[in-house]
């Protein structure tokens, strides 16, 4: 793998986010037209104190020039404030990042890890029993709009067995710290981080099956059994590897969706991240916090497809040598 | 033989094509001039990589050469829409893959019909197609109409494919590899429908291979192609019967039937067109130049630094 | 030909493939006998059940496949040897070089940790060290530079990819080596190269080898028997250079034909061929399967099974034109 | 790549493990403190009263931050506050407090006249939000320690009424105006019952009791204020535990606590109500041309049914309501009972607009303008924040439907709403109003300079129909002027019953705060006003700092039936893990069995 | 028939060819178990929301119509679903929202293909500065995360089906377009489209009679597999507020029921079945499309065959 092909790759990958950036900036210039008078609604402001907010909010000028503006607050991470909160709306978005980060991350890996799995058993004992549970079962978890199952989960778990809290992310009785604080935290996170991994486990088995299954068709593999390889060995050094490379590209890019997958999921478990955010965000409307999630959001997908285009080309000597 | 006087029927001059790569430019044909005349069969000889299937898609102005010309009929071979298209109706060609060639979409009788609806030629469309499948040997030809590829055999496939073409009524006709990808039983009988194609219409018909034996089997004439070149060209008898360029010997010598001649296997693989090496291209692997014998002759310096021009392009042959 | 157990004995091997609508015989009772050291080829078109005879003689067949019939192995049944035993005699016993080096070889593993898999899983405990010796060794014994081990395969050449497998079919020491078309999909230049190499090393070692190839004239130069397959049975066989010469059986002489002589003037301007396609082994004809094809078929043809029968010195062919046939033609 | 499978599989065993561990080990770490959970939907905006402006900012600013004077629990007369006793100059012009002894913060500071002087003045030269409306025409002085000195510049009723919440000036007086416009107002520091312990914007806020607290301190250690994103979820917590009340809970749900013995629940009434308001064309912009013929508005009044929408929109919860209620105290609301000019009545709807010319011509089943052909299609903003709006646009364009007006519904959140309806950009809409306890405040809301008329700030206005009445305005002032109580209440009376025949404002009913609370945790409640009010988030909240522990054994936390659950479903889960790893790695596949 | 026979003969042979080779691929998808069930679900639900207006009164929607009705009533207590918060029929809301719901996933979808086949087959047909731009937008499109986009488009837009179809359209087409494009990327490269060029075809031919044919059967698969998609996604929208609030799709159902505190009062009946019937749906489609998907793509036929 040449820097050629890393900087050409982290290259396109900016262009990409250059894009995003002015994309957000006319989809929201669209919808608002007067953020001073949004974000002081309700508030006397004389003609000077508007022309100064004004000229804070880079609204003043021709639309070209607010661009230019626009694009330099940008690159200073300065989204402006809040409508809600009257907060930076990036000081927002880091508070609230790290809870997102969390549950859906560990909602990611979880359902990578058992989808990769299940796909693997269902693909390796095709046509049996086994296989067509695991397909039934992942095809009936990826068929279901993810806050129904959600919503199922809170009404059997928390509300009627009353197992696990209804909401949030600690206990604010508590001022537990170290591992009972974390305790506390996984507790809260048990509910909605199964409904999200199931909601995203479908999707790896079925890709994992399906590339299992082709590759099992390969006559490396029967080299590799002509050899005297144990079959499942078989399976363990050749098939699933090589089967695993395009799930793994799977995976980087949808981790890059990971911070703005769980926006439902996280309105119904009252989950503080960025998809709460996002909920709230869109009830107000509070335009600079969705602008900002947006971008933010968007940040995420083009970062972790470049780190999939990387990864496939490091895990794939085929791309990496060539 | 021919009818057309001293006009020949196809003739390609100064030709060069060149492809862009990651590695460089790959000079696939790298100045080529060539003729043939109308009722001959030219077996287009050489390696995989020698530029032969280029060259057969120049021909067909399937791409585009950098410089040169081809002429068909004493008619150059223009790029606008309307006259490739009538290129398209002199010139037709056949497919090593007939099997790919071919949509799996479409019957046999779309297949067919395909040049003659493109042409809007003139006539009943279904006897023309009717006709086309019979002289290809494919009868009676109603029952083929409306097969699929999938449900005719491979060689089946490949007469579709040069009804196809025939129905056009084109004066030459380039075929690539067109029986490699067929089984061995078959070859022959694929060949034969050629050589009937010439002897009845006069057709000319360019064959791109890199099997000798098919050569001896139909050709009028062989050229021997290296590296983007045409390196020797003759009469079939004459160049496989007594070869002068030490490739062609090579080439020779490696055809498993013919017992008597000492092999010369050549090292490497094929060469890589993106790297031609200067003097005669093919001293590297020449074995006049690795035995000595160049030295002998006093020309090795030579076939290292001269470009090698007339037919055979060897140094060692004046 | 010698007292003791044949290296390979295999008969009336049937192979037959599941399929959805009706099983596919693609082997049909066939019966070879191989001695240490001695070469055979193996003859015959696409869709002959070559490649399926060679799958079988390792159990390498997909899942649902039925063989039947006996692989004798040093008189061991290869078919009925229980999973652990069939483990130890793959590739020590008997190695294959596989058509298509492309795809036959793993893509994302190096070329030297493929071969010095096959070593270390048949003599467990080989240092490190040891392994990448013997890799070395291997390659260079196939004529590549012991650093390629280091390579991926897509970064060698068919020809390259070719000699790495058999290179790693050599691993092991094996005494029977299948080629099941080694040499198919490669450059004319190329072919021969890897030809040579196999007879090299054939003789070197005193291999005993099968030869798998749909070019009859290839075979004829490299093999001292030769066996014709049609329709999942052996045709003809014999010492290569008289069924080449002077084929009994008309598909043997087609397919000889198939393949001019340059320089004979027999097949100047004379393309020979077959009429008709091989056959679609779920419906084979009745009687003799080549006749619908058969230049010298016979009414008898299309109702008389035929078999191997007796056609001069160690040579055999299914064909009531067979000197030995019993059936009058 | 060894065994990629087995690798990861013990990552997932181990991370479930991990969970197991750590959830077994209970979330609660009680220490015997007495902590009390209030449930609210709303979530505080803000900690600082120069910035929050939603109910439970200032629920939490009634519990951390004392006020001059106090309101009774009962019926809101002035009592003592922080300060112990006032008196009038004769012109009551001037006010003098005198404050109790020994007043302390909560962070042991001394709490002086200084305080409050500073409040007074800084509050009104920066026109704090919360505070500039008490204090807009005061002076302050502070001539000692414990008196305070209050200046009005014009004779001022309200006096000697000063429930403006006294912030630390040894905090926010070190501030720059900027700063304190700014600042978030999370210091801890306050002078009321509780304090601030900790804040997770969105999620809770955490008080503990200040000891310091002039009223003593409270029984209970800890309160919290728990947001909830979704009232469901907090009628859940309410149930399990969590929670030992909740605020605001939708209807259904409320009275399906209402028959748990477990729990009581308080519908307290302080004034607020619901209306569908019509744009009545005095602002920036008209409506729908046929919205200025008072026909039309009094065939909408008749198409609109009370019972129906208390039934089913808040389930019951609520009383019928034909007028404003402007302030917290019911006595301020006059009697329409008899008055059948607002009743639901189809039929008569019809017939209205049917005499008055508005008649379906092209027999779309919308009528269309006596004149021309311009048809009755009004556009219908619902809230989208609450839980009403959905479903009065619902009843109500229903019925709007039957008598031949065509609706078009936008679904806006109040903060869009809010600039739509200063524009003047609506037909009509439903929202709601919560009075304070003096009538005035809602009285001037309706009032003609109360209608936008600046384009460049429309919000700024609060007569959201959009309608002068000059008449209304005359009684108004006359009020306003108006000593004698009852003489007084007789105007206000007169401009409500007027106000709401304009037909500009349907007020559909007056509805409660729905609170409930856990009967085995809690003593002490207080409901504001006695008898009809809320138990909590009321208008000074006087619960908080009488509440304490039932006094009893039922006091223990029933937390530890949830976590047998908790091991079993984890349990559960690493089964399932573990079955599939076994599942995996079974050595045999099934291509070697064949 | 008797038309059939005056035909001309092309035509008849035309006509034979296509009658033949649905007539296979019906058979082949008759074998096919999940496919054929997928297949009954669907005709089901669409033979519902079709037959709406026979199955249940509209009028019962509306909440002023059910006055009468007892509000939250269990199943047990009124009709086969209960009553929601409003009195108003389960029932008749689940049956009349499969239409909303279908409607969206249909015309979105179709949408969505006819703009991802259009930029797919031009981009992957004429190569060079053409594709590059179309690919590099394409890819763009796919960057931007679908929710929040739609949700900011919808939020600009408004609330309405049309719109909701609209959003949901034109924020679905790059996936199909990538994948149209490297399928026209190979299907250019094969020989019988330069033999179809040697024949003399200009690029109208090609792309009309084999590149299109030869592509449709992906598109086809890839709607089937699309709407399910899309269908999740009007969910999602209506869920959050976003989806139009005078026809209810299940969606609107699922956030009215939510928002009504259906999940508290433990009112199953109303959050269940437009959830279930989302799944039922979603689950049709996908291995409607999973079966099409194997029957006309020769790629996977020996996959699974």
């Amino acid at each position: 793998m040449t820097a050629g092909f890393i900087s050409k790759k982290v290259l396109g990958a900016l262009v990409t986010l250059i894009f995003v950036v002015c994309f957000n900036f006319f989809l929201f210039r669209v919808v608002d037209a007067d953020p001073v008078a949004n974000l002081f609604r309700g508030k006397e402001l004389s003609q000077s104190q508007r022309a100064e907010l004004r000229e804070e909010f880079g609204l003043n000028g021709s639309q070209g020039e607010q661009f230019v503006k626009y694009l330099g607050q940008t690159a200073q991470l300065n989204f402006g404030r809040s409508y809600s909160t009257n907060q930076p709306v990036w000081d927002e978005i880091k508070k609230k990042a790290g809870a997102t980060i969390a549950l859906v991350g560990i909602a990611a890996v979880l359902s990578a890890v058992i989808g990769i799995m299940l796909g693997i058993a269902a693909a390796w004992r095709r046509r049996t029993k086994a296989d067509y549970g695991i397909t039934a079962f992942t095809m009936g978890a990826y068929s279901m709009p993810e806050f129904w199952l959600g919503m199922l989960l809170l009404t059997f778990f928390a509300v009627k067995l009353g197992w696990f809290p209804v909401g949030g992310i600690t206990d604010p009785d508590s001022s537990a710290t170290g591992l009972a604080k974390l305790a506390d935290q996984a507790h809260h996170m048990f509910l909605p981080a199964l409904t999200l991994t199931l909601a995203y486990l479908g999707e790896y088995t079925i890709i994992m099956r399906s590339s299992l299954l082709d590759t099992m068709r390969e006559d490396y593999l029967v080299l590799a059994r002509a050899k005297g390889l144990r079959d499942v060995l078989v399976r363990n050094r050749h098939a699933v590897p090589n089967a695993l490379l395009p799930v793994v590209a799977l995976m980087a890019i949808n981790f890059g969706f990971v911070l703005s997958g769980a926006i439902a999921v996280e309105a119904i478990f009252s989950w503080p991240g960025l998809g709460l955010a996002t909920y709230e965000a869109l009830k107000g409307p509070d335009l600079p916090m969705l602008q900002g999630l947006f971008l933010v959001f968007s940040a995420s997908v083009i970062l972790f497809n470049l780190i999939a285009d990387i990864l496939y080309a490091w895990l794939d000597p085929r791309v990496r040598t060539s | 033989m021919s009818a057309e006087g001293n006009g020949a029927l196809l003739e390609v001059s100064g030709l060069k094509v060149e492809f862009p790569g990651r590695h460089g430019t790959a000079r696939a044909v790298d100045g080529v001039d060539f003729t043939m005349k109308s009722g001959e069969i030219v077996a287009l000889v050489g390696e995989s990589g020698c530029g032969k299937t280029t060259l057969a898609r120049s021909i067909m102005g399937l791409q585009r050469p950098l410089a040169g010309e081809v002429r068909v009929r004493g008619e150059t071979l223009r790029y606008g829409r309307r006259a490739l298209r009538d290129h398209r109706r002199s010139a037709q060609m056949i497919f090593q893959d007939p099997t790919g060639a071919l949509n799996a979409r479409q019957t046999i009788y779309e297949a067919v019909a395909e040049g003659v609806r493109i042409h809007r030629l003139p006539g009943n469309e279904e006897e023309v197609v009717a006709e086309g499948l019979s002289r290809a040997g494919l009868r009676p030809p109603e029952r083929f109409f409306t097969r699929y590829p999938y449900e005719i055999s491979g060689g089946q496939r490949q007469r579709v494919i040069i009804a196809g073409a025939m129905v056009l009524n084109p004066s030459l006709l380039v075929a690539d590899e067109p029986v490699s990808s067929l089984d061995a039983s078959i070859r022959g009988e694929i060949l034969a429908l050629m050589l009937k194609l010439v002897r009845e219409t006069q057709i000319g018909i360019l064959v791109v291979t890199h099997d000798l034996g098919l050569a001896w089997n139909v050709a009028d004439r062989v050229a021997v192609m290296y590296l983007g070149r045409i390196v020797e060209e003759g009469p079939t008898e004459e160049i496989l019967s007594s070869p002068r360029h030490p490739y062609t010997r090579a080439l020779l010598s490696v055809v498993p039937e013919i017992a008597q001649m000492e092999q010369q296997i050549l090292s490497g693989e094929a060469p890589d067109p993106t790297r031609i090496p200067s003097g005669c291209r093919f001293h590297p692997r020449c074995p006049l130049v690795e035995s000595g014998k160049a030295a002998e002759l006093g020309i090795e310096e030579r076939c290292r630094t001269e470009d090698p021009v007339e037919l055979p392009a060897c140094h060692a042959v004046r | 030909m010698s007292g003791q157990v044949p290296l390979l004995s295999v008969r009336d091997l049937h192979v037959t493939y599941a399929a959805a609508e009706r099983p596919v015989p693609a082997v049909r009772g066939v019966d070879i006998e191989l001695e240490v050291g001695e070469t055979l080829g193996l003859a015959g078109e696409s869709g002959c059940g070559k490649s399926s005879l060679a799958g079988a003689l390792l159990r390498l067949l997909p899942g649902g496949t039925e063989v039947t019939g006996e692989v004798l192995l040093d008189g061991e049944d290869v078919l009925t040897m229980k999973p652990g035993r069939l483990r130890a005699v793959r590739w020590t016993d008997l190695a294959i070089v596989f058509q298509g080096a492309l795809h036959t070889l793993n893509p994302v593993q190096r070329v030297g940790d493929q071969i010095g898999e096959a070593i270390r899983l048949h003599s467990k405990g080989t240092s490190h060290a040891k392994v990448r010796e013997r890799v070395g060794e291997l390659l260079e014994l196939v004529g590549l530079p012991a650093r390629r081990a280091r390579d991926y395969p897509h970064q060698l050449s068919g020809g390259q990819r070719q000699r790495v497998l058999i290179g790693l079919a050599l691993a092991c020491e094996p005494r029977l080596l299948i080629a099941d078309e080694p040499t198919t999909a490669l450059d004319v230049m190329v072919q021969a190269q890897v030809l040579r190499l196999l007879e090299d090393l054939q003789e070197r070692f005193g291999l005993a080898t099968i030869f798998i190839t749909h070019d009859l004239s290839t075979l004829a130069s490299v093999c001292r028997r030769l066996a014709v397959m049609y329709a999942g049975r052996i045709v003809e066989q014999g010492p290569s250079h008289d069924v080449f010469a002077a084929p009994t059986h008309p598909y043997t002489r087609a397919l000889a034909g198939a393949f001019p002589v340059i320089g004979d003037q027999a097949f100047r301007m004379a393309p020979a061929g077959l009429p008709g396609d091989p056959p679609d082994p779920r419906h084979l004809p009745e009687g003799c399967p080549f006749h619908p094809r058969c230049p010298a078929a016979v009414e008898t043809c299309s109702s008389v099974p035929v078999e191997l029968w007796p056609a001069g010195p160690g040579r055999a062919a299914a064909c009531i034109h067979a000197p030995g046939s019993p059936v009058p033609a | 790549m060894r065994s990629i499978h087995r690798r990861t599989l013990a990552v997932a065993v181990l991370v479930a493990a991990l969970i197991t561990g750590l959830t077994t080990i209970s979330a609660h770490g009680q220490d015997g403190s007495v902590t009390f959970d209030v449930g609210e939907p709303q979530g505080i905006d803000s900690m600082s009263p120069l910035i929050g402006v939603v109910v439970p900012s200032f629920e939490a600013w009634n519990i951390q931050y004392a006020t001059l004077t106090d309101k009774a629990a009962e019926d809101f007369h002035t009592i003592p506050g922080l300060a112990e006793s006032w008196t009038a100059s004769k012109d009551k012009l001037t006010w003098t407090y005198k404050l109790r002894d020994g007043l302390k913060w909560s962070d042991g500071k001394p709490l002086t006249s200084e305080d409050i002087a500073w409040n007074v003045n800084t509050s009104r030269k920066e026109e704090w939000l919360n505070h500039s409306a008490v204090t807009a025409n005061l002076t302050a002085t502070a001539p000692d320690p414990q008196t305070v000195v209050i200046k009005t510049s014009v004779p001022d009723p309200k006096l000697p009424t000063m429930d403006v919440y006294i912030l630390p000036k040894h905090i926010w007086g070190k501030l720059s105006p900027d700063e304190r416009d700014k600042y978030a107002g999370e210091d801890g520091v306050g002078s009321g019952p509780f304090v601030l312990d900790k804040f997770e914007k969105g999620q809770f806020a955490r008080f503990k009791a200040n000891p310091n607290y002039w009223g003593g301190k409270p029984a209970v250690d800890t309160v919290v204020l728990r947001k909830f994103n979704n009232p469901d979820a907090m009628v859940a917590a309410l149930k399990t535990g969590e929670l030992d009340a909740a605020w605001d809970i939708p209807g259904a749900a409320f009275n399906q606590l209402k028959n748990d013995d477990d729990f009581v629940t308080n519908e307290g009434y302080q004034g607020s109500f619901s209306e569908v308001a019509l744009n009545g064309g005095d602002g920036l912009k008209k409506g729908h041309p046929a919205l200025e013929d008072p026909e039309v508005r009094k065939a909408i009044a008749h198409a609109i049914d009370r019972d129906t929408l208390v039934a089913r929109v808040l389930d019951g919860i609520g009383k019928p309501l034909k007028t404003i209620s402007p302030s917290a105290n019911p006595e301020w609301v006059p009697d329409l009972s008899e008055d059948t000019s607002l009743d639901f009545d189809l039929d008569e709807a019809k017939r209205i607009l049917e005499d008055a010319g508005y008649k379906d011509t092209n027999g779309d089943g919308v009528r269309e303008m006596p004149n021309g052909g311009e048809p009755l299609k009004f556009t219908y903003y619902a809230r989208s924040d609450g839980e009403t709006g959905p479903k009065v646009a619902e009843f109500v364009r229903g019925w709007l439907d039957e008598i031949g007006i065509a609706t078009t519904e936008k679904i806006a959140s109040d903060s869009e709403l809010t600039p739509i309806i200063g524009k003047g950009d609506y037909d009509m809409f439903a929202w709601g109003w919560t009075p304070y306890v003096d009538p005035d405040t809602m009285l001037d809301y309706m009032t003609c300079k109360q209608v936008a008329a600046d384009p460049d700030d429309p919000t700024n206005y609060y007569n959201d129909a959009n309608y002068c009445d000059p008449e209304y305005d005359k009684l108004y002032a006359q009020q306003k002027v108006e000593l004698d109580p009852e003489k007084r209440k007789e105007i206000v009376h007169e401009m409500l019953t007027r106000w709401a025949h304009s037909g500009v404002y349907n007020v559909m009913w007056e509805e409660p705060e729905t609170i409930a609370y856990r009967k085995d945790r809690f003593e002490g409640w207080t409901q504001q006003p006695a008898e009809t009010g809320p138990v909590l988030f009321s208008n000074t909240s006087p619960t908080y700092a009488k509440l304490k522990p039932v006094s009893a054994s039922a006091s223990g936390d029933d937390d530890g039936g949830g976590s047998g659950g908790i091991i079993a479903i984890i349990a559960a889960a690493v089964l399932v893990l573990g079955g599939g790893a076994w599942f995996l790695s079974r050595r045999r596949s099934a291509d070697e069995r064949e | 028939m008797s038309a059939l026979a005056e035909a001309p003969s092309a035509r008849r042979i035309a006509w034979l060819r296509r009658r033949r080779a649905v007539a296979g691929a019906w058979r082949d998808y008759r074998r096919h178990l999940p496919g054929m069930v997928g297949l009954v679900i669907l005709v089901l639900v669409v033979a519902m929301a079709l037959a709406a207006p026979l199955l249940a009164d509209e009028a019962g929607l509306k909440a002023i119509n059910s006055t009468g009705n007892p509000t939250w009533a269990s199943p047990s207590e009124f009709g086969p679903l209960g009553t929601d918060g409003l009195g108003r029929d389960v029932m008749t809301q689940f049956i009349w929202g499969s239409r909303i719901s279908l409607l969206v996933g249909l015309a979105a979808t179709i949408l969505a293909m006819v703009i991802g086949s259009v930029v797919g087959i031009t981009a992957g047909f004429f190569g060079g500065a053409v594709s590059a731009v179309l690919m590099r937008v394409t890819e763009w499109f796919l960057v931007i995360p679908f929710l929040p986009l739609a949700i900011v488009l919808a939020a600009i837009l408004g609330p309405s089906v049309k719109n909701i179809i609209l959003v949901i359209g034109i924020t679905s087409w790059p996936s199909t377009t990538r994948l149209i494009q490297a399928q026209v990327l190979t299907l250019r490269e094969r020989d019988y489209v330069d033999r179809s060029r040697a024949l003399g075809a200009s690029n109208w031919h090609l792309m009309s009679r084999h590149i299109l044919p030869n592509v449709s059967p992906l598109i086809l698969a890839n709607t089937t597999l699309t709407v399910p998609i899309v269908i999740l996604s009007e969910a999602t929208l209506s869920f959050l507020g976003l989806g139009d609030p005078s026809n209810a799709s299940w969606g609107k159902m699922l956030d009215d029921a939510f928002e009504s505190g259906a999940v508290t009062l433990e009112a199953w009946w109303y959050f269940v079945p437009p959830g279930l019937g989302i799944l039922l749906v979603v689950l049709a489609f996908t291995l409607v499309g999973q079966a099409l998907e194997e029957i006309l793509d020769p790629r996977l036929r020996d996959k699974h065959g």
